[in-house]
């Protein structure tokens, strides 16, 4: 079932070769064993669970905004993993590429960007975060109970190795529904995507217009610093001559003197 | 302002309110020759003003010299620019030569230039080869450094250092080649002409390093007078301009008789006395490419100078001659005098009091100057062009802080 | 492995855990090991390149333990963290950055069927994972406190993102030659002569796989490209500040991923693990042959696919090696001017050949194109079967039943 | 150019600043009156024949003797020099102008002697008044600048007067 | 922290959970045998969920708040993936095939849409106030 070929391990003559090609082979981690003992199924969605929940609430609970997109990517990372684990391996190579590599990274460009010592950490009050635990908590028990009342949502899962998903995902997008979807599934028909995936399409490019839009380069009102070098020539004369300044073999004041460190 | 924003090309438009960041390059830093720290005030990837902080390998050279006999103090000029010392001997020799007004014999004329110009091979290497490491490529420069060992090879045979040479010194030079010297110059020159085909090739010509340095650093033709510029930045910006040539007599006699063409781009073109690569066209005069170019095109030039040289010096038959005494009294009166150093023009001034000491040494480093143009070239730049301009100047710490 | 354990009367859990350790140290010695031998390499090539030695004495002949007397020298070294940095991060960031590089190592075919996890979307997760590598730079960047690590940690950023776009083009080529993106298979479809690899199959993919070479380039942060760590404009780049260990695992992480693009480039354009000639083929090898047989098949595609991976990451250290390097607005350049036009032009032409000429020009050199395609637009049932369950060569068109098209999952009575 | 000729030219041009002259020495050298120092030098840029378009050097030598017993001997006034060589690209012609100060202003130690900066004139001046005014101690007015350049901001002494005396200590370094 | 959530609701049932839950199969086995079904996925969704909108209340820092908007649509795919695989449906139970899978791609991909303009937006909003603090963009207050 795990689709591997059946070999012959005893034979110690070439021991490396075999020891090789056995190590590559289809790793069990998606295999549900038959035999009494550890899920690896499940033990890798606890880990990927823990992870995805774990670091969520970090994300709650830290004030450094740095680190609250640090714990994000890992939270989405994790999810990742959970969508692998769920038989969705496209959606979640789609959140590793997209999500985790290429919003977050936005995000945490965005954090860099605008990183000043007074952002980076914004603390929130103790009564904010009260308020905010208690919300959260109730709003926590509400959906599981949601979540818990449904039997059917109850039944554990299948052992079964999921097939791929990618290419009737590819198919349905383009309009093309190579599955039918099980009796009583709520889509019913054969419907494909194609008309949402253009939508979407024409909606990401709209998008990126918009936003290069909004965040356009625009030019300082201001005069900044560089203007008014550039303008500094032929320099107005700055009288330097104080005495003490001088006596004491001090630098005399300058209009570069923004520029000049402490003493080396 | 807004205006001044328009005009200026170098400003890039920015997009994020981005805070201005005060950035020491140097002084260790790997791109800065040396212990030269360049405060950068950027605002994110664009330098919007540079500022030089030297001083850091000051040693109070020209206070040293007010103690020394000047014979004594041509160690101290070794030390300007380490890497053309010979040039730096030659120099300062002339200058208390002029102010002795005492003239060298024919043979030390030629091998003064013979030797000169070797040097100026050697230290155009080292100035291609770390420009290429500037610009992020380590090989050339080890092909440099490769050519420039066996100059070293050389200067060590003839004078038994390979950095500080002491070897031209006033009134002559310290010893007479070797036996076989010239043969082995003539050896290294004819195997090193094909190898400069091949900097051309890694650096010259290629497509990225013309993109880095094309249109970069622009210094024109007024503002590199104005800073008093000289050697190969001034030269590269289209001034024609060489002390070998419109130097005092004192100088110039000593290329008597040589035939060479000032590097500089005349009627927008360079000499084409060899096959050099064409200009590319994104490149524009006074910009890094030109002022790296003429360099390439003077380590032709002095190659031929070099063979010249051989020719008379073997030619001439009459011994060497003496230099002077090593407590020779100096005349009242002061001299000053330029020379064609590689880095630029370089000038020393003494004022002689009757006796043996002088009263006053002076060095002016061309490298000094050539610095000072910095800020200018960089303000509006990228960081990454920044050591692509500092680079072109080929500056050397030990002349500017003397 | 897993079985034989069993055989030994392991529980089953314990034999599949021990399995899979296994397998991930024996791939992170590959990666290990393997930036040992390149820095080695790059050391020699370097020196070859540059007219010297190169390490010559430690190990005896070559030098050849000299990565290694460096590793621990490494290992000595104080762990030193700058004051003001932020020490979570500025400790996690070398893991992130490595775990990434070693993580994308998961989906990438040795050889035919030696890969850590066949995954059906493998070159999207490769080139996902790669992608993250950036976090840990980013990081290390911004938790360094100093301007030159953020200054090539926002370089790095920005590159790396921008490059993404065009090598995700460039990869979607042969994804849609092979019609499928499981490597193997894509590995397995360019089976036989040297003609039948993907950078023979049309103009157009020849064309892509030198963008491909230059985004790949670009996004492992190599020379012309390297401006994250541009040692003569920002000292070290993001890596300034560390030091020992730690650095080292930005270097290990380095290497891993100029060794996983390689190989990339090698199963999508070169062949994967198939010779230029096949020679298993021609002396009656096959991995229906026998067990011995299919080891020998295995090891012979093993040593292709290294080999070709490992020419590439030589080409990279040619490169560098006499290359300048580019200004960050000339890398953004090439990539939004260049790379991203040419690539989707050459996706756009791939297309259309693949659509018109699916046979090739010369009618001689039929190639066995199409087939998947078949499959696919002959009814709704027809999956690729690009299906872990499915092993031998016969890797075309799986004949499902149309009646059974869910697609999703084959069950099985629990 | 470097004839009488020039010298009433700049006469001309400015009675009374040039104060004295030597043209029969090495190097001829015109000898200008402090104040008008930065006027001559923008005359001689901008309007003087041959126009002297760079500055190649600022030079100050002190004219003074420590020792005693040898000051007595000496047949000058103790004085600042600042030698200033022009050259022009157009004539490729030298030009040494002197100006004479005074080596304390008011004659108080530690007043320094002011000059008018030529920085206005030729920008490279700049950095040639900042190491004369760090190492000998002249205050260029007009400068935009002022500031050690060689030394630390915190040296203090101006080490090319002859009368220095090398501190012994700075921040804990002995000196001798 | 790993378990802080999670222990509860599946580790240790009975303490954050009605107690008839604890008669339900799924608490009583051992987690580390049992397979997982749609329900683990539900209380990572809910977790995560939850996390985001208190990340979006609590935050003040207008990217704190983009990244809590992640979050509720990532709690929110979880759901959408679990209710689209078989796999965890079970045998015979309905899923939502492809369709989930689907829409979790177009949550994703509008995610990013909706990331380049809130962070554009958050640009802007920088430039002009020099701050990221959403309590003080109170410009059109009356």
């Amino acid at each position: 079932m795990t689709g591997m070929l059946a070999m012959d391990i005893s034979s110690l003559t070439d021991v490396i070769v075999p020891t090789l090609a056995t190590t590559f082979r289809p790793a069990p981690i998606l295999a549900a064993l038959p035999v009494a003992g550890v899920n690896w199924h499940s033990v890798l969605f606890l880990l990927f669970a823990a992870l995805a929940c774990g670091f969520a609430v970090a994300v709650v609970a830290a004030d450094n905004v740095v680190r609250m997109a640090l714990y994000l990517v890992f939270s989405l990372g994790a999810t990742a993993g959970l969508f692998f684990l769920a038989g969705a391996e496209f959606i979640g190579a789609m959140q590793l590429m997209i999500y985790v590599g290429g919003t977050l990274v936005l995000l945490v460009f965005g954090v860099m960007l605008t990183a000043q010592a007074p952002l980076v950490a914004i603390k929130a009050s103790s009564s904010d975060r009260t308020l905010a635990a208690v919300a959260g908590a109730s709003l926590l028990a509400l959906l599981l109970t949601a979540a818990f009342s449904v039997d059917a949502w109850m039944a554990p899962g299948s052992e079964v190795v999921p097939a791929p998903s990618a290419t009737p995902l590819g198919m349905a997008l383009i309009g093309v529904r190579v599955d039918t979807p099980p009796p009583g599934s709520p889509a019913g028909g054969r419907a494909g995507y194609m008309l949402p995936f253009e939508i979407v399409s024409v909606h990401l490019l709209v998008v990126l217009v918009g936003a290069a839009y909004l965040a356009r380069a625009k030019r300082r009102k201001t005069p900044r610093a560089i203007d008014a070098v550039a303008s500094a020539m032929p320099v107005e004369p700055v009288v330097a001559s104080t005495a003490s300044g001088v006596a004491s073999g001090r630098p005399a004041g300058g209009a570069k003197s923004a520029l000049v460190g402490g003493g080396r | 302002m807004s205006n001044l924003i328009d005009d200026d090309p170098r400003i890039i438009e920015f997009d994020v309110r981005t805070d201005e960041m005060l950035v020491n390059m140097g002084p260790q830093h790997p791109s800065t020759h040396g212990v030269l720290r360049l405060v950068l005030r950027t605002d994110g990837e664009i330098v919007s003003e540079t500022e030089p902080h030297i001083g850091y390998l000051h040693r109070c050279a020209e206070k040293i010299g007010e103690n020394v006999s000047p014979r004594q103090w041509i160690p101290y000029t070794d030390r300007l620019d380490y890497l053309a010392a010979m040039n730096m001997n030659l120099g300062w020799a002339l200058t208390v030569e002029k102010l002795m007004r005492h003239e060298v014999g024919e043979k030390a004329r030629h091998l003064r230039v013979l030797i000169a110009e070797l040097n100026r091979i050697g230290s155009h290497l080292v100035g291609m080869g770390a420009y290429g490491l500037d610009l992020g490529t380590f090989s050339p420069f080890l092909y440099a450094f490769r050519e420039r060992e066996k100059i070293l090879d050389l200067f060590e045979e003839a004078c038994g250092a390979r950095l500080t040479y002491s070897y031209i010194t006033c009134g002559g030079a310290t010893a007479d080649l070797p036996p076989g010297w010239l043969q082995k110059c003539e050896a290294f020159l004819d195997q090193f002409e094909p190898i400069i085909k091949e900097y051309h090739a890694l650096l010259t010509t290629n497509a990225i390093f013309v993109k880095r340095t094309a249109g970069i650093g622009v210094l024109s033709r007024e503002m590199a007078i104005d800073y008093g510029c000289s050697g190969p930045v001034l030269r590269g910006s289209g001034v024609d301009q060489d002390m070998r040539r419109d130097g005092e007599s004192i100088y110039t006699g000593m290329y008597d008789g040589y035939a060479f063409e000032v590097a500089v781009q005349k009627d927008g073109r360079y000499p084409r006395d060899h096959s050099y690569p064409s200009v590319p066209k994104e490149a524009v005069l006074g910009d890094c490419w030109h002022r790296f170019f003429v360099r390439m095109l003077e380590v032709v030039q002095s190659m031929d100078l070099v063979r010249q040289a051989i020719d008379r010096y073997a030619a001439c038959k009459e011994p060497l001659g003496e230099p002077m005494k090593l407590a020779e009294k100096l005349p009242v009166g002061d001299a000053y005098l330029e020379t064609e150093a590689p880095k630029g023009q370089m000038g020393f001034y003494v004022v002689g009091n009757g006796t043996s000491i002088p009263w006053r040494v002076r060095a002016r480093s061309s490298s000094f100057s050539n610095l000072s143009v910095t800020h200018e070239l960089c303000r509006g730049c990228l960081i990454a062009d920044v050591p692509a301009i500092v680079g072109s100047l080929d500056i050397v710490m030990g002349e500017i802080d003397r | 492995m897993a079985e034989f354990l069993i055989g030994l009367g392991l529980p089953g859990w314990l034999a599949w855990s021990i399995a899979a350790l296994v397998s991930a140290v024996l791939l992170l010695n590959v990666i290990a090991g393997g930036a040992l031998v390149f820095i080695w390499a790059e050391r020699k090539i370097a020196a070859r390149i540059q007219d010297r030695l190169g390490p010559t004495r430690t190990g005896g002949r070559f030098g050849w333990l000299q990565s290694l007397a460096d590793g621990i020298k490494l290992l000595a070294k104080e762990d030193l963290m700058p004051e003001g940095a932020d020490g979570l991060l500025f400790r996690l960031a070398p893991y992130v950055s490595f775990c990434a590089s070693f993580c994308a190592f998961i989906a990438l075919p040795f050889a035919f069927d030696v890969v850590g996890q066949r995954l059906n979307v493998a070159v999207f997760f490769v080139v996902a994972v790669l992608g993250l590598e950036v976090f840990g730079v980013i990081l290390a960047g911004y938790a360094s406190a100093s301007k030159w690590s953020l200054f090539g940690a926002m370089r790095e950023a920005a590159q790396v993102v921008s490059y993404e776009v065009p090598l995700g083009m460039c990869v979607v080529v042969p994804v849609m030659l092979a019609g499928t993106m499981d490597l193997v298979t894509i590995g397995e479809k360019q089976a036989g002569w040297m003609s039948n690899w993907y950078l023979f199959h049309d103009p157009f993919t020849f064309v892509i796989f030198w963008v491909y070479v230059t985004c790949a380039v670009a996004s492992v942060n190599r020379a012309p490209f390297d401006l994250a760590e541009a040692e003569s404009e920002l000292v070290a780049g993001f890596h300034t500040e560390y030091s020992g260990l730690r650095w080292s695992f930005f270097f290990m992480a380095e290497y891993g991923s100029m060794f996983l693009v390689s190989a990339l480039a090698a199963v999508l354009f070169l062949g994967g693990w198939n010779g230029p000639v096949p020679v298993a083929q021609l002396v009656g090898l096959s991995e229906g042959t026998g067990d011995s047989a299919a080891y020998f098949v295995r090891l012979l595609g093993l040593g292709n696919l290294i080999a070709k991976a490992t020419l590439g990451v030589l080409l990279m250290m040619w490169i560098r090696w006499t290359l300048p390097r580019l200004r960050i607005d000339q890398v953004m350049t090439t990539c939004l001017k260049y790379c991203t036009p040419i690539a989707a032009v050459m996706f756009a032409g791939a297309m259309f050949w693949q659509l018109f000429l699916p046979g090739g020009l010369l009618p001689g050199w039929s190639r066995p194109a199409g087939e998947i395609r078949e499959g696919w637009l002959e009814g709704p049932g027809g999956l690729p079967a690009a299906h872990p369950t499915t092993s031998g060569h016969n890797v075309g068109v799986a004949a499902t039943d149309p009646s059974d098209s869910s697609g999703l999952a084959t069950r099985s009575p629990r | 150019m470097r004839g009488p000729g020039f010298l009433e030219s700049i006469e001309a041009a400015f009675p009374g600043a040039v104060v004295g002259s030597q043209l029969e020495a090495l190097d001829p050298w015109v000898e200008i009156a402090p104040a008008r120092i930065a006027d001559v030098c923008r005359w001689l840029k901008t309007a003087g024949e041959p126009r002297f378009d760079a500055l190649e050097c600022i030079t100050a030598v002190d004219w003074f003797e420590p020792d005693a017993k040898k000051a007595a001997k000496v047949s000058w006034q103790p004085h600042l020099e600042i030698v200033y060589h022009l050259w022009s690209t157009t004539a490729r012609a030298s030009l040494v102008l002197k100006v004479n100060l005074p080596r304390w202003s008011g004659d108080v130690a530690g007043h320094l002697p002011e000059l008018p900066s030529v920085t206005g004139v030729w920008r490279t001046a700049d950095w040639h008044e900042r190491e004369v005014y760090d190492l000998s101690g002249v205050l260029f007015t007009g400068h935009p600048d002022l500031r050690r350049i060689l030394c630390p901001e915190d040296w203090v002494g101006y080490p090319l007067r002859k009368d220095y005396e090398m501190p012994l200590d700075y921040h804990g370094i002995r000196g001798r | 922290m790993m378990d802080f959530f999670v222990a509860p609701s599946i580790l240790l049932p009975g303490l954050s959970m009605p107690s008839c839950l604890a008669t339900v199969p799924l608490f009583a086995a051992n987690p580390f045998t049992e397979p997982v079904g749609v329900i683990h996925y539900l209380v990572v969704g809910a977790v995560l969920f939850t996390a985001g909108i208190a990340c979006m209340t609590l935050k003040r820092n207008a990217l704190g708040i983009l990244m809590g908007i992640e979050l509720v649509l990532n709690g929110a795919n979880i759901n959408f993936v679990a209710f689209s695989s078989s796999y965890l449906r079970g045998e015979g139970a309905p899923t939502l095939g492809l369709d989930g899978q689907v829409v979790a791609l177009f949550v994703i991909l509008l995610a990013a849409a909706e990331a380049a303009v809130a962070l554009a937006i958050t640009l802007n909003f920088y430039n002009n106030h020099a701050t990221v603090d959403v309590d003080r963009a109170d410009d059109l207050k009356g």
